[in-house]
């Protein structure tokens, strides 16, 4: 029983890596109304400079506070110079220039950086609590009590602030934003900038973990991916919720289920997605399209 | 031709539709008014089974609509037009009008992709047919034209055109003077008028422009807040109070 | 902010008249015969460049039929390219069948297999729908993997490739490059039937309202699910004439890198244009070439940039861009004002 | 003195042209109705006040130019827009959209103050507050973005078919409400309306655009007077 | 050449006692080598092996006049581990760069896409970067060579140390689920059989998995004794990383070579990897054992000099240039300057000292065995540092040939 809850327990730090990157992912797609496939890349790049800062001697929490900001002023920049240029283009072609944009990162902190793995450094003491034959380590208990901040933020945000009202608006129907007032162009960096932000906490929360190396957020987005859609991409919520599942059952189904095994693992989350997608198209948490004739 | 029989619908809180039940003979034109949100739209929709009942039967043709799917109503001979536009925005206007005759081809995956020469021929009949009726609503201008970018007036134009392609014996209209101007109305209703004898349609129509519809339509059905309100003769209905208080209002 | 950017509602839309359709035909009638002609002036190695490219032409028509037509977005294509090339190459290991029965075989298994996937795609539409595939394309590999015996694992299995008769008098490299090119001319003339129809139609109709067209008789369902299993389909037989080309198959060759190159590529050639999948086809062969040529340190850079600023440059794909440009050229030539 | 001055203003979509030099004044508090068949370029006409296609030309509204500003740069200058095909955010909330149309205001006890206005003259829109305005009856759906654009209190306010849909009754009373507010607080109208007996009913001058040009302009009086107008667009009436 | 099939295409021929060989791509002055690596995409990592054996070239062509008298020229293409990208790269580099030979193509996966090519076209493929058995087995294939251990002999290191050490070890294995993992975890389990070594647990990852924490939890539960850990870079930092994170858990940690250097370990932190043990053929360049050797002092000068830019710690680099001079003891032992010249010397040498690698590891083939390197030693990893330990075990006096 105690190495179950153990499992449990391991997959629910593993879903949290998976949720931290899955809410930057659900709040440009609250924000822009796209995907962003360089959310991961991004989220790497911003964990670089992190290190950067560290290797330069900042004491760590300098660090991180510069890093946010850094984030901030880049996803902005980011908007500006690569995504304003087609906003208004299909959809698809948005899409395919953060495949680019993905690319282009990956490639960029390798050239920088070289592809070496750098250790960096956990913001969480080592060890862990122990209680009936179950130990939770600090760093799981850190990683979820950030992720359950952020989360709490974004849900405060969506939902209960002007700004979060407008960025809503401008996802679902830009030119009538513009009509209202809004200032679409900043509005979308606004939410870029966020969006890089939130994914920087989450590789500074990873990188610990996984070793800093430009491949690191490479398996984590589509984990994130799989989360985002199992939640619902419209809910911070179903952001978190989808990925604890995910990380419990694909923990579970490699150390239970003998005929999946850890090679075949991956077709667990996939299996519960589509399940939990047949019988709702949007998501666990997502709100369903109204559609009228 | 058409029985509809105690229909509800209800959405949450809200009932769209409330028992509302009445006939239309094959032929008739009728005319559907009340007030925003009475349901009009909604029945449409029951009609075309966007929307499925949660009790009431529909009978058309003797059949039970509520049994048949989304996609076998065109095929019996039910066409509509849309309130909003349900148009395709980035077909031409003349294929906008030959997806109306989508139920009358075979063509399927391979034999398309084939061109055997039944698909060919097919195609060269149906592409006749959009022809002519896009000549008739006066349309061959814009035939080649993307919907999007076209005036409202000319679309709902093409919303007509793609129903009537289908070759309904029930066509069900959603405002289809909006956003006309008094001319254009009148011209209209002549050729909605011409176009019913010539073809034997039977016409249910959803209007707020009363003009058009006292003028056009033998029948008027009235609801208010999902409930029949009244039913009868343009005059009978106009002069109704029930009518006049929560939908024409005093100064008609 | 500045505010001079004024951005037009609904997108401007410029009337598209129809070319002459005799100046189409003996457009297309050239370009067929400068690729016979191709193989003969080119140096091998290009002629194999060539035969890749139109490989790639087809698995992308495949999938303009599915995203430019039919409006449901893949991120898995890569797996039924996968079973089409595994298909083809399982059954010449194994079965020793030969090469033109292999095309057929492995373009129906990736049918049958996108239609037992399309059943869950009609329910899912966009993103959700875009994930599946996605996670589709990565439990492919493990999956490969797997089963060792008949897929030969993750060594991967190497064939010989089809020898050209004798009587053609043709090199290995011009006979695989005609064997493709009969199947991509096969391909695009099957394809462009089925868009010129009333199932063509369907498809634009369930892309652009799905309540519109459904009113309008037609079976979402049905469409759908089919129109998933037809680009399977596609994207099978270009596996299977990959694996005649190649020579091997692995399931490194074949990861989700591949699905989501075939769906840039596509958008980058152009979606729901016919010449899209061929300027695809050469996005995706040559550009990563040329982007080590520009930098061979980080080749990604520039492939990255690459791709953002083409999709800068022409929002609508380069078959947009190229009939834009060839509209420019036409109104260069005076007419009378 | 913030009267609303066109001159020569040219507008169309990418390289086809819909306006051809339309020039006209409304006075600060006056009602001006647009009428003009199918096709003829109102709605352009209106895009280009508010800023949604480009323009050349002159647009100032009390003196400030307007003509090549962005959509919201001249909604914060007081100009509120119903556009054709209403600009429904769909999946919001009804409350949300209408919070939205207030986005650029401040002063939190005014905007609720205004809600309840809208309130009271849209009764409907109050039952259904938290339901996704995607799900509203089309006349539902015009309600809300009347609500919409009286909910910036605007100087200068731009109705594209506000009658669009709407019961007879509601049509009354909607004219009743706009001229109540350009009478109250001397908000300038630009209507664009088929329903030409209402729309002169409350405008002091009209235009009449025919492919791109102003082919007759007067009071409202003088428009009605029109052999040709009441024709087109009297005729066939209630 | 518009013919397009024959095999010496484009090619020329020697005359004199070489006559009718291919001399394709040499000159008396020149030489001209193509390298396949992923420079781009997930394996990028490897793309920095072709600098350090660009350095070599150019060093040598610098301060030596080339390999006897020619200077190398050494293309390199990118194929970002994908195979039909490799084909393409490989007919780039032998029809259109008229490449003498491919010097080094990086996977099994881009390897044995492209060496029925190079066999058909009689084209040396020589030192192949990667470690599958099947270069130095196969037959069918006489001009593809290896040049690294392979990955079963590496396991039949491990497993005698194993039976000798601990001979009732109970071992639980970490690989990565490809050819690289298969072939090492195949040999192991070839290797001991018979003996009281016993598999007791196995898990395998994806190199798509974000991280093998799950992996090494199960492992944890086998509470084996012995970890055998078949990983590439980033997946064995991560390991000895959960290794020395579970404290209930304390297995003797076999690290595979190709996971085992320095810049793996130091991420780990070197107090959590002491008493790890692996194998090695080469110097690695962060030893402080060769910090005065005068190979290693040579390397890092001319890296500097001549790779500015690249870390000359980075092992890949080392790697590159001990297969570049692998290259040039092999070039100069070849009796023809022909393409049959290289493939003949590469199958051929005996006994050929390479100073980047280890003390008494040498080249070593004939005819029949298709494996430059077969000798490996073992390590231990003490305070800051691997220190070698044992002899240098030749694999295969030691265990008899591979059989496939
Ligand atoms: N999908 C839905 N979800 C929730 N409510 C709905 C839905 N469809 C319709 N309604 C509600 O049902 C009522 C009836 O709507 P319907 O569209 O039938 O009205 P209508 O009579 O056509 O009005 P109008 O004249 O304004 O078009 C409205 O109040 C509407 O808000
Ligand atoms: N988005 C667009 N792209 C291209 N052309 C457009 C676009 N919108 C309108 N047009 C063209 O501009 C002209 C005027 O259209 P507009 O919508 O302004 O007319 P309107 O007077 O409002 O007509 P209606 O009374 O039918 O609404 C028409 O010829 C139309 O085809
Ligand atoms: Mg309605
Ligand atoms: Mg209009």
């Amino acid at each position: 029983m105690a190495g179950f809850v153990q499992q449990v327990v391991e997959g629910l730090g593993a879903g949290a890596i998976y949720a931290s990157l899955a809410l930057a992912l659900v709040l440009i797609y609250q924000f822009t109304g796209i995907v962003n496939f360089a959310q991961g890349e991004l989220a790497m790049f911003s964990t670089y400079i992190a290190w950067q800062c560290v290797a330069a001697g900042l004491p760590f929490w300098l660090a991180l506070v510069l890093t946010l900001a850094v984030s901030f002023a880049g996803g902005m920049l980011i908007e500006r110079v690569i995504i304003r240029p087609v906003e208004g283009a299909p959809e698809l072609t948005i899409v395919i220039v953060t495949v680019g944009l993905f690319i282009f990162v990956n490639a960029a902190a390798g050239w920088i950086w070289t592809f070496l793995i750098k250790d960096f450094p956990n913001p969480f003491p080592g060890g862990a609590l122990e209680a009936a034959g179950v130990s939770v380590s600090f760093s799981t208990l850190g990683v979820l009590g950030v992720v359950a901040a952020v989360m709490g933020l974004l849900y405060l945000l969506f939902q209960h602030t002007k700004i979060g009202l407008g960025m809503r608006a401008v996802a679902t129907n830009p030119a009538s934003a513009r009509l209202v007032g809004i200032r679409v162009g900043r509005t979308l960096a606004l939410g870029w900038g966020l969006a890089a932000t939130v994914g920087a906490v989450s590789g500074v929360l990873v990188a610990p973990l996984l070793f800093l190396e430009p491949n690191m957020m490479g398996g984590v987005l589509i984990y994130a991916f799989a989360a985002a859609t199992l939640g619902g991409f419209d809910s911070p919520l179903g952001a978190v919720a989808g990925g604890l599942i995910v990380g419990v059952a694909e923990t579970l189904a490699g150390a239970y289920v003998g005929v999946i095994g850890s090679d075949l693992k991956v077709g667990v989350p996939l299996v519960i997605i589509l399940g939990v997608l047949l019988l709702r198209p949007q998501g666990l948490f997502g709100r369903a399209v109204v559609e009228r004739a | 031709m058409l029985e509809v029989h105690d229909l509800t619908v209800r959405f949450g809180g809200i009932t769209a539709l409330d028992g509302v039940g009445f006939e239309v003979a094959a032929g008739e034109m009728v005319g559907l008014i009340g007030p925003n949100g009475a349901g009009k739209t909604t029945l449409f929709n029951c009609l075309t089974r966007r929307y499925d009942a949660d009790s009431g039967t529909i009978a058309y043709e003797g059949r039970d609509l509520t049994a048949v799917a989304p996609y076998a109503i065109a095929p019996l001979g039910i066409a509509r037009t849309f309130q909003n536009l349900g148009l395709f925005p980035r077909l031409s206007v003349r294929d906008n009008v030959l997806v109306g005759a989508h139920h009358r081809g075979r063509a399927g995956f391979l034999s398309a992709g084939l061109r055997l020469p039944g698909v060919r021929r097919e195609e060269r009949e149906l592409r006749a047919d959009a022809d002519a009726v896009l000549e008739r609503l006066g349309l061959t201008e814009v035939a080649g034209h993307p919907a999007t970018g076209l005036p409202f007036g000319t679309l709902k134009r093409v919303e007509l055109a793609r129903a009537l392609i289908g070759r309904p014996r029930l066509l069900l209209l959603d405002e289809p003077v909006n956003g006309l101007n008094a001319a254009e109305v009148e011209e209209f209703a002549g050729t909605l008028g011409a176009i019913r004898s010539e073809h034997d349609l039977t016409v249910i129509v959803v209007e707020h422009h009363m003009g058009f519809v006292m003028g056009i339509c033998e029948r008027i059905v009235c609801l208010d807040f999902g409930r029949k309100i009244a039913e009868g003769p343009p005059e009978e209905v106009q002069r109704d109070p029930a009518v006049i208080e929560a939908y024409l209002g005093t100064a008609a | 902010m500045s505010a001079t950017k004024v951005v037009t509602e609904p997108a401007p839309v410029r009337e598209r008249r129809p070319p002459d359709p005799r100046w189409r035909w003996a457009g297309l009638a050239l370009l067929l015969a400068a690729a016979v002609y191709a193989p003969f002036q080119l140096v091998p190695f290009h002629v194999f460049q060539l035969t890749m490219v139109l490989v790639y032409a087809v698995a992308l028509l495949g999938l303009n039929l599915l995203v430019g037509h039919a409006g449901q977005i893949s991120l898995g294509h890569g797996a039924f390219f996968a079973v089409g090339a595994y298909s083809g190459a399982i059954l010449l290991d194994r079965w020793d069948l030969p090469y033109p029965l292999t095309l057929p075989v492995a373009a129906g298994v990736a049918f049958v297999l996108g239609l037992a996937l399309g059943v869950p795609a009609m329910r899912l539409r966009g993103l959700y729908l875009a994930l599946v595939t996605l996670a589709i394309a990565i439990f492919l590999v493990p999956l490969l993997k797997r089963f060792e015996a008949v897929t030969g694992g993750s060594m991967g299995l190497t064939l010989a490739k089809p020898a050209p008769p004798g009587w053609s008098g043709l090199a290995e490299d011009q006979w695989l490059y005609f064997l493709t090119l009969i199947v991509t001319v096969a391909a695009f003339l099957l394809a462009a039937g089925l868009l010129r129809s009333r199932v063509g139609r369907a498809l634009h109709a369930l892309r652009d309202n799905e309540t519109a067209a459904e009113v309008m008789g037609v079976r979402l369902s049905f469409y759908k699910t089919l129109a998933f299993a037809w680009s399977a389909m596609f994207a099978g037989a270009a596996g299977c004439v990959y694996t005649w080309v190649i020579g091997f198959v692995s399931p490194d060759s074949f990861t989700v890198n591949l699905s989501i190159t075939l769906l840039a590529g596509l958008v980058v050639g152009g979606l729901g244009s016919l010449s899209g999948p061929v300027l695809g086809g050469l996005f995706v062969m040559f550009v990563p070439s040329i982007s080590q040529d520009v930098n061979d340190a980080a080749p990604g850079v520039i492939f990255g940039l690459l791709i953002i600023v083409v999709m800068y440059v022409a929002p609508t794909g380069l078959a947009g861009l190229a009939a834009r440009l060839a509209g420019r050229l036409v109104k260069k030539i005076p007419r009378k004002e | 003195m913030s009267d609303l001055v066109v001159a020569d203003l040219v507008a169309g979509y990418g390289d086809a042209r819909v306006l051809h030099g339309v020039s006209f004044t409304v006075r600060e508090g006056e009602v001006c109705a647009i009428l003009g068949p199918n096709g003829a370029g109102k709605t352009t006409l209106l895009r280009a006040l508010s800023g949604v296609v480009r323009v050349r030309g002159t647009v100032t509204l009390g003196g400030t130019t307007l003509a090549g500003r962005s959509p919201d740069t001249i909604a914060r200058h007081g100009v509120a827009h119903v556009p054709e095909g209403r600009g429904t955010f769909m999946p919001l909330t009804v409350e949300e959209n209408l919070r939205l149309g207030a986005y650029v205001r401040r002063g939190g006890a005014e905007v609720e103050e205004d809600l309840g206005r809208i309130y009271t003259y849209f009764p409907v829109l109050k039952t259904r507050l938290k339901q996704a305005a995607g799900s509203l009856s089309g006349g539902e759906q015009q309600m809300l973005a009347l609500g919409r654009a009286l909910m910036l209190r605007p100087r200068l306010l731009l109705l594209d078919e506000p009658s669009l849909g709407l019961a007879p009754l509601v049509t009354r009373e909607l004219f009743r409400i706009v001229q109540a507010i350009n009478a109250e607080e001397r908000t300038t109208v630009v209507v664009v309306e088929q329903n030409a007996h209402l729309a002169l009913g409350i405008a002091q001058q009209a235009h009449v655009l025919e492919t791109g040009r102003i082919v007759l302009s007067g009071t409202a009086a003088e428009i009605r007077a029109d052999e040709q107008v009441a024709q087109s667009y009297l005729g066939y009436r209630v | 050449g518009r013919d397009g099939g024959g095999a010496t295409t484009g090619g020329t021929a020697a005359s004199g006692q070489c006559a009718g060989q291919q001399t394709t791509g040499i000159t008396d002055k020149s030489i001209k080598l193509g390298g396949i690596y992923p420079l781009s995409g997930p394996a990028s990592a490897y793309g920095d092996i072709p600098k350090g054996i660009k350095a070599y070239f150019d060093y040598v062509n610098a301060e030596k006049n080339g390999i006897g008298g020619r200077k190398v020229e050494f293309v390199v293409r990118d194929d970002g581990y994908q195979p039909p990208k490799a084909v393409e790269e490989a007919r780039r580099l032998v029809e259109q760069e008229q490449v003498f030979a491919l010097f080094q193509t990086l996977g099994t996966p881009s390897t044995s896409a492209t060496w029925d090519y190079t066999n058909q076209r009689k084209v040396p493929q020589i030192f192949v970067a990667t470690g599958a058995s099947k270069w130095g087995s196969d037959t069918a294939h006489p001009w593809t060579i290896g040049w690294q251990p392979n990955y079963i002999s590496e396991a039949r290191v491990y497993a005698a140390y194993l039976k000798k050490e601990k001979p009732e070890a109970k071992v639980a294995v970490l690989y990565q689920n490809d050819d690289f993992g298969k072939d090492l975890l195949g040999g192991f389990k070839r290797a001991i059989e018979g003996s009281q070594v016993k598999v007791v647990a196995e898990q395998s990852y994806e190199v798509t998995d974000p991280s093998v924490d799950p992996q090494m939890r199960n492992l944890a539960e086998s509470k084996a004794d012995v970890l055998l850990n078949v990983t590439t870079p980033k997946f064995g930092s991560q390991a000895l990383a959960a290794d020395a994170k579970n404290t209930k858990w304390n297995p003797l940690h076999i690290v595979n070579n190709v996971a085992a250097s320095i810049t793996v370990l130091k991420p780990v932190g070197f107090p959590n990897v002491q008493g790890v043990v692996s194998s090695t053929y080469y110097k690695d360049p962060n030893d402080p054992t060769w910090a005065s050797d005068a190979e290693m002092t040579l390397y890092k000068e001319k890296m500097k000099q001549y790779a500015p830019g690249a870390d000359p710690n980075v092992p890949y680099h080392t790697f590159g240039w001990a297969v570049a001079s692998s290259f040039h003891k092999a070039m100069e032992a070849a009796a023809c300057p022909t393409r049959e010249g290289l493939r003949d010397s590469v199958r051929n040498l005996k006994g050929v000292q390479v100073d980047m690698l280890l003390p008494g590891v040498t080249l070593d083939t004939a005819q029949g065995d298709g494996f430059p390197i077969e000798s490996m030693q073992l390590m231990t990893f003490k305070g800051e540092r691997w220190e070698l330990f044992g002899d240098v075990i030749d694999t295969r006096k030691e265990f008899g040939p591979l059989t496939g």
